[in-house]
């Protein structure tokens, strides 16, 4: 035990027998129907207002980095599609774009199209099935969540028939992806990104002008631009604020500085306006894959150099970030010459986005605190790793 | 056939008079035994009893079910189809297994108060079942006093889920509770208020008067239900929403509140301690929309008059299906509201809509007496729009910034 | 109680169904298994997807996830239980009414999966509450969670109530609650529980047939 | 990228004279140089960073374990060519015990509006048991927190400064750090039908003669 | 933000709506799903498991088997336990052990190889580096039981699989390995006979030079003894 005066000084939140004896201490989690997980938050309330939230983690701290320490490159490939379990395929990419920048390989034309098409459907499932959760968090009973998993039944067939998993695709290679799209997929996906729009538009009609909901979102759970800056939010919560700030945008990785496509902003950055942000993004995830789809060249879908077994990077770092449909997910990955990387390091987006959990809270009723996490759009495999 | 003082009728076995057949054959039978007359009436009080319970106990089990299958489908699903033909039996299922499951009373909680929670749930609602008309002749309990006597009786339910909550000795129970409580206790008043113009208008408290001021038809094709009055529009809609919030259905399902605070009061309860107070809803919810059926859509009063042939209490029961239909579909639909935002509605809302309708009763009332309906018309309707037309430009004003949201795109 | 089966067999044929009340009961519980609503990790995901639209759990009557422990009939454990949610997974199916089931879902549930190497992975369910069914994958596709429950249900129906080999549940001195681990300095205390966790220890050395 | 390192590097050397600040280039494709500053002065150069260079997003703070510090000095860290800052490298080793190994932090900061990045900054503790301490950058970058946090559980350094410095993703009773390399897991060996080297070893000691029957 | 170029905004501005309008927008969405779901197999696309079951694309993996030639496991078996995918397998749940005969030497198949399924992580990694096409994905996923510890341990018994049950479940791709595989063999074999005359030949020269060597020797040692 590390003997700290510095660690005996706890935080002062969590002292018994203050002045407020009269709050009511509730833990929501760590089996509770609407952390999403195994989450848990330690409230103080005061009637229904939260008076302070101390978030709780590692209900799922599978020791993912350990894990991966030990194990060669390629091993860790599929365990990265356990991270954030509702889009492996941008787990994927991410860790295979970081490994890709530390040993400098170069990826063929067909297999970065090929990643963008699937991490832009991954993207949708992702925005959908957050619709659904984040209407089941506000004790809906389950009709979005069911539509959503309607459609993403859709993508997941699509994914099946490609990578051969609906959920843990283990796709990606470094330098390219592990297999070719099967014959007639392309069309196949045509066929459904033509027919995501009238489901966005019946998502649309369904939620976005119920006035229950409109009540519950708007103005609740709002800061200020610089301090989600400053508090490390990114993707479609940072966004919402009205932060032009999207990596695909501003840091281009892969091939996306081909695409027409647009950040959509908001300006208020309350729940409300997340939720709208990421209706509007799944717009532009739409017209990324139209245009994939059409240019989408013939030829190698991975480097023919890239080596699969016995995979060695030159010795030296990597800090490589995507964004993610949840926002920036990195890979710092530390090599040493040997095939195993010393140093794995994810940078969930999830976990950092939770930093503000608190400030977002404080003064709200409990039930905006289900809808506040709700909106931060929180996978648990990612923020306990 | 003259034995005793009751006498066979073949009237008894006419449609209209099914629901009371069971009644008149138990009295027929024990005058038959030449039992005393108080016997006889005791016995015919129980037999009717029975049958209300045992009827609503059916509809109870098969909306359980319909719940289910409705919800599925509304969600692109099937829903329970396994046990039984079309899952008929699921409701038996689930009791079987409610009734043979373990009975947890926690530590920490009062076993007595635990136990009278559940039972004091059921007990209003099947005494309020009591007082309402189901059919011309089929009233169970004709009570003078029946609107007072129902309120009086459902108010009781509040208290049950403030005792199922405290009693279980721990947290989320508990806010279950005081969320129950202010609720229900809000929702009385527009519930009540909206049932007041109703009286105001017939002059009477009971709700078989009720039903009958109700009958006949305007220009020989719209029933003069109270719905279709100004008034009764503004009040049946209040009512209506206050409805859904004395029976804590989805949209105002705040006690229960699955995502925020468990299961709320009933958190704590397993077995069939938790199947009663599944009942106990039900039956409450069932109440409440005959109550409101006896009000504003005319009771057991059939919509057209070509439809007079079939039993009225077949009508009833279709307009219970269609409002528990409502009911269902509105669940299957609406995300809650905020304990904050629901408190507002109520008193912010829904008491001045309410309020209002007294005066445009009165005002219809006279104008009525002239025997000019387009008067009367004229007279009430801006009294009715008022409130909508000052919601619509609040609403659009300040409730509802969405009007005002903007968003931008950046390359 | 038992019925003769050639005659019940006889008399189904003639359109006469007969059933002992056990098989009654057993029927019932079976019919309606409402899970507890509790995902830990990925599986979780796949279990929603088995309640939506494309599988339908509703059909055998257990879409109804209850949040609440008392009420619910079935603990899917789906996802991977670590070493900090240990307690609380046994907590919970402490704090559920008997009879209770649980469903170990995927490999992190059965084993600990491919974490299994974590230090602070419950290297499987079972070393804490008895499991009934496993269903292997990473995660099961949802029509696998679907055959788990009616391998599951299969169960239920073949419980015997009374009589020597009666069930767990059915015995009035049938343990209940499991001891609920603590957090120790390095691991949990105990590791395991022995009155549950009895494997049938096959070690080999490496390269060992 | 250099050019951001060469600016930041300057005003750091003018600001805060004592975070000893040089520049290591990346031996590998990726190219990501970093800053090596001084552990106790982390929170000022930061603050630098922050105020004087825009620097106004965190993204990633994580540990890196080095019980060998002759590797760490093959990875990653080679010092760069000019003469001054060879000297302060020098300075750096020598203060470095060599025995020992050290602890190292290493954060990832980006430009949001100007669209430049990443900024390394890396800073590393004396060793790896008392001395084992940051000074917090939570006061400048709120969204080092958590990350702050798990630094601490998993790797045992201690940030000052930092307002609730708690375990974060283990239970508090918990006394080891377990992303360390020299950590040895709990033993909780069990029935594995498909065992590999270290599962044998435990068993070994777990059924001393397994196949005694 | 000074390249953030704002564009036209998405929202719906200055709109006048009335209370209750986007509830019933909601109702009629729901309402026609309900409706619909009666009649549009869109609207209602459960497939009820047991009894029918969704056409899984052939690509779905689930858990590894071992393809084998011919008709006997015993003796067909691709696998070489050469210990390639043991070593890959990231949760390290295959097990092999080489067969041996009486003198140890290695018999180029495998004696014992288990996969523990309550482990495997359905990567398919195995089946990605095999150099022998030998270790493949099955898509069989109806596996729940009640023991752990007899059944989900998949030794070779339930492992093989013939490669008529992999040209079923995948014929394109089991199509290409046989191509392959065939191909290989008649390269191998043509390889063989020519590595049989090389060394026919070769032993031929050697037998000669052996013989001359022999002769010489016998020459020297005339010679020595002379």
């Amino acid at each position: 035990m590390i003997s700290d005066p510095l660690l005996q000084q706890s935080s002062p939140v969590l002292e018994e027998g203050s002045d407020d004896d009269q709050l009511l201490r509730v833990s929501l989690g760590p089996q509770h129907p609407s952390t999403h997980g195994v989450f848990r938050m330690n409230v103080e309330l005061d009637g229904e207002t939260v008076v302070r939230l101390k978030p709780v983690f590692g209900y799922l701290h599978r020791n993912h980095e350990k894990i991966a320490e030990g194990q060669t490159y390629l091993s860790s490939m599929p365990f990265t599609d356990r991270l954030d379990y509702i889009c492996p395929l941008t787990n994927n990419w991410a860790y295979a774009h970081a490994v890709e920048k530390l040993a400098g390989i170069e990826v063929p034309e067909r297999a970065e199209y090929m990643r963008v098409i699937t991490a832009e459907l991954t993207r949708l499932i992702n925005h959908t099935a957050f619709a659904g959760f984040f209407l089941g968090d506000m004790g809906a009973w389950g009709s979005a969540l069911m539509y959503a998993f309607r459609e993403r039944e859709k993508i997941l067939d699509l994914f099946e028939d490609l990578t051969g998993a609906r959920m843990m695709s283990n796709f990606m290679r470094f330098g390219g992806c592990r297999n070719d799209l099967p014959d007639g997929w392309l069309e196949r996906c045509r066929a459904l990104v033509d027919n995501y729009e009238p489901f966005l538009d019946e998502m649309e009609m369904f939620l976005l002008g119920n006035e229950i909901l409109i009540a519950r979102t708007q103005d609740v759970g709002q800061l200020p631009k610089e301090t989600l800056i400053n508090g490390g939010i990114t993707g479609p919560m940072l966004r919402a604020a009205g932060v032009a700030y999207d990596i695909r945008k501003v840091d281009p990785y892969g091939i996306y500085d081909r695409f027409d496509f647009k950040m959509p902003l908001g300006e208020k950055g309350d729940c409300y306006d997340r939720l709208m942000i990421r209706f509007l993004e799944m717009r532009e995830s739409l017209k990324i894959l139209k245009q994939a789809i059409k240019d989408i060249p013939e030829g190698d879908f991975i480097a023919p150099k890239a080596k699969i077994r016995g995979f060695k990077p030159p010795v030296g770092e990597a800090y490589g970030r995507i964004e993610g449909p949840k926002g920036e997910l990195g890979f710092y990955l530390v090599s040493d010459g040997t095939p195993q990387p010393y140093r794995y390091r994810v940078r969930p987006p999830s976990f950092v986005n939770l930093t503000l959990l608190e400030e977002m809270c404080v003064g709200l009723d409990i039930a905006d605190v289900v809808i506040i996490l709700g909106s931060v759009d929180i996978v648990l495999g990612e923020v306990d790793r | 056939m003259m034995l005793g003082n009751v006498e066979f009728e073949m009237a008894w076995l006419a449609p209209e008079q099914w629901p009371r057949l069971p009644q008149h054959l138990v009295e027929w039978l024990v005058a038959l035994c030449g039992l005393p007359e108080w016997l006889v009436s005791i016995a015919g009080w129980f037999t009717s009893a029975g049958v209300v319970v045992g009827v609503f106990m059916g509809l109870f089990a098969l909306l359980s079910l319909i719940e289910r299958k409705t919800l599925a489908r509304v969600q692109n699903r099937y829903g329970p189809n396994r046990a039984g033909w079309f899952g008929i039996l699921q409701p038996v299922a689930d009791g079987i297994k409610m009734l043979t499951k373990e009975d947890i009373v926690p530590a920490k909680a009062d076993w007595l108060l635990h136990l009278l929670g559940p039972v004091l749930i059921v007990i209003p609602s099947i005494l309020a079942l009591g007082v309402i008309p189901y059919g011309q002749d089929w009233v169970p309990v004709p009570l003078e006093l029946g609107l007072v006597f129902f309120f009086a009786v459902g108010a009781m339910t509040e208290i049950a889920v403030f005792v199922a909550g405290w009693a279980s000795g721990s947290k989320f129970p508990m806010l279950g509770a005081m969320r129950a409580i202010s609720q229900m206790v809000s929702y009385e008043l527009p519930l009540i208020i909206s049932a007041l113009a109703v009286v105001m208008m017939s002059g009477t408290l009971s709700l078989p008067e009720i039903v009958e001021s109700q009958g006949g038809y305007t220009l020989g094709f719209l029933p003069q239900w109270n719905l279709f009055t100004p008034w009764g529009l503004s009040a049946g809609v209040v009512f209506f929403i206050a409805c859904i919030a004395e029976a804590n259905r989805c949209p105002f399902d705040l006690p229960e509140g699955e995502s925020e605070i468990v299961a709320g009061h009933m958190t704590e309860y397993s077995g069939f301690k938790y199947a009663l107070f599944f009942i106990g809803e039900y039956l409450g919810l069932f109440a409440i929309s005959a109550l409101g059926i006896t009000l504003f859509l005319g009771g057991w009063q059939s919509p057209l008059p070509i439809f007079d042939f079939l039993p009225s209490w077949l009508w009833f029961f279709a307009k219970l299906a269609v409002v528990i239909f409502i009911f269902l579909w509105i669940r299957a639909t609406f995300p809650r509201v905020r304990i904050d935002q629901l408190m507002r509605f109520a008193w912010l809302c829904l008491i001045p809509i309410a309020l209002l309708s007294l005066p445009t009763a009165a005002i219809w009332h006279y104008a009525n007496k002239a025997n000019n309906d387009i008067v009367a018309w004229i007279a009430t309707m801006p009294l009715v729009l008022i409130p909508w037309v000052v919601l619509t430009v609040l609403f659009n004003r300040r409730l509802s910034p969405a009007t005002t949201r903007t968003y931008h795109f950046a390359e | 109680m038992a019925i003769d089966q050639k005659l019940a067999d006889d008399l189904k044929s003639q359109g006469v169904h007969v059933t002992s009340f056990e098989q009654l009961i057993n029927w019932g519980r079976s019919s309606s298994l409402w899970p507890l609503q509790f995902g830990l990790a990925c599986c979780a995901i796949e279990m929603i997807a088995a309640t939506m639209a494309k599988y339908d759990m509703a059909r055998f009557g257990a879409e109804v996830f209850r949040p609440s422990p008392r009420q619910a009939d079935l603990m899917i454990v789906a996802g991977t239980v670590t070493k900090k949610m240990a307690p609380q997974v046994v907590r919970l199916y402490n704090q559920m009414a008997e009879p209770k089931y649980v469903l170990a879902m995927g490999a992190c549930a059965i084993s600990g999966g491919p974490f299994k190497e974590g230090y602070n992975v419950l290297k499987g369910v079972d070393r804490y509450i008895p499991v009934d069914i496993v269903v292997p994958g990473c995660p099961p596709r949802p029509e696998a969670l679907l055959d788990g429950l009616i391998a599951l249900q299969k169960k239920v129906k073949g419980e015997k109530l009374i009589g020597k080999d009666r069930v767990r549940h059915a015995d009035p001195n049938g343990m209940a609650e499991m001891p609920v681990p603590e957090y120790g300095p390095h691991d949990l205390q105990p590791p395991m529980n022995p009155e549950v966790w009895k494997p049938k220890a096959k070690i080999r050395k490496e390269g060992e047939a | 990228m250099s050019g951001i390192i060469d600016m930041v590097l300057a005003s750091i050397r003018a600001k805060v004279p004592a975070a000893n600040a040089t520049v290591r280039t990346n031996p590998g494709p990726s190219g990501q140089d970093s800053l090596m500053v001084a552990p106790e002065s982390v929170a000022d150069v930061m603050r630098v960073i922050h105020d004087e260079h825009g620097f106004d997003f965190l993204s990633n703070v994580t540990g890196v374990d080095w019980p060998d510090p002759a590797l760490a000095e093959k990875v990653a860290v080679i010092a760069e060519g000019d003469a001054d800052a060879e000297g302060d490298a020098k300075a750096d080793g020598e203060e470095t015990p060599a025995e020992c190994g050290f602890l190292e932090v290493v954060y990832h900061l980006y430009h949001t509006s100007e669209r430049k990045g990443p900024l390394v900054v890396r800073s590393r503790t004396k060793d790896r048991g008392e001395g084992a301490k940051i000074a917090s950058v939570v006061s400048v970058y709120k969204s080092a927190e958590f990350q702050e946090r798990e630094i601490y559980d998993l790797y045992g350094v201690i940030f000052t400064g930092h307002p609730d410095l708690r375990r974060i993703l283990m239970w508090d009773e918990f006394v080891d750090h377990p992303m360390r390399k020299d950590y040895v897991a709990p033993d909780d060996y069990e029935y594995e039908p498909t065992p590999h080297a270290a599962v044998i070893e435990k068993a070994a000691q777990h059924y001393p003669a397994p196949d005694a029957d | 933000m000074k390249d953030a170029k704002h564009q036209e905004p998405a929202g719906k501005a200055g709109k006048w709506t009335i209370p209750g309008y986007g509830l019933l927008q909601g109702l009629f969405v729901s309402g026609r799903n309900m409706v619909e779901s009666y009649y549009k197999k869109e609207r209602c696309p459960v497939i009820q498991y047991p009894e029918e079951k969704a056409d899984i694309s052939p690509n779905f993996r689930n858990f590894p088997f071992l393809c084998y030639d011919g008709d006997r496991p015993e003796t067909g078996l691709r696998c070489t336990a050469c210990g390639i995918c043991e070593k890959e397998c990231p949760p390290q749940c295959i097990y092999i052990v080489m067969d041996r005969d009486e003198n140890g030497k290695a018999k180029k198949r495998p004696k014992v190889f288990d996969i523990d399924i309550s482990v495997c992580m359905n990567c398919g990694i195995c089946a990605e580096v095999c150099p022998f096409d030998s270790i493949y994905m099955d898509g069989q996923y109806e596996m729940a039981t009640d023991d752990r510890f007899e059944k989900l341990v998949l030794g070779l018994d339930r492992l093989a699989k013939s490669t008529d049950y992999h040209m079923q479940l995948r014929p394109k791709e089991a199509t290409a390995v046989m191509e392959k595989r065939k191909a290989a063999e008649e390269k191998k074999k043509a390889a063989a006979a020519a590595r049989a005359a090389k060394a026919k030949a070769a032993a031929e020269k050697k037998a000669k030079e052996a013989k001359e060597q022999a002769e010489k020797n016998a020459d020297d040692a005339k010679g020595g003894t002379e």
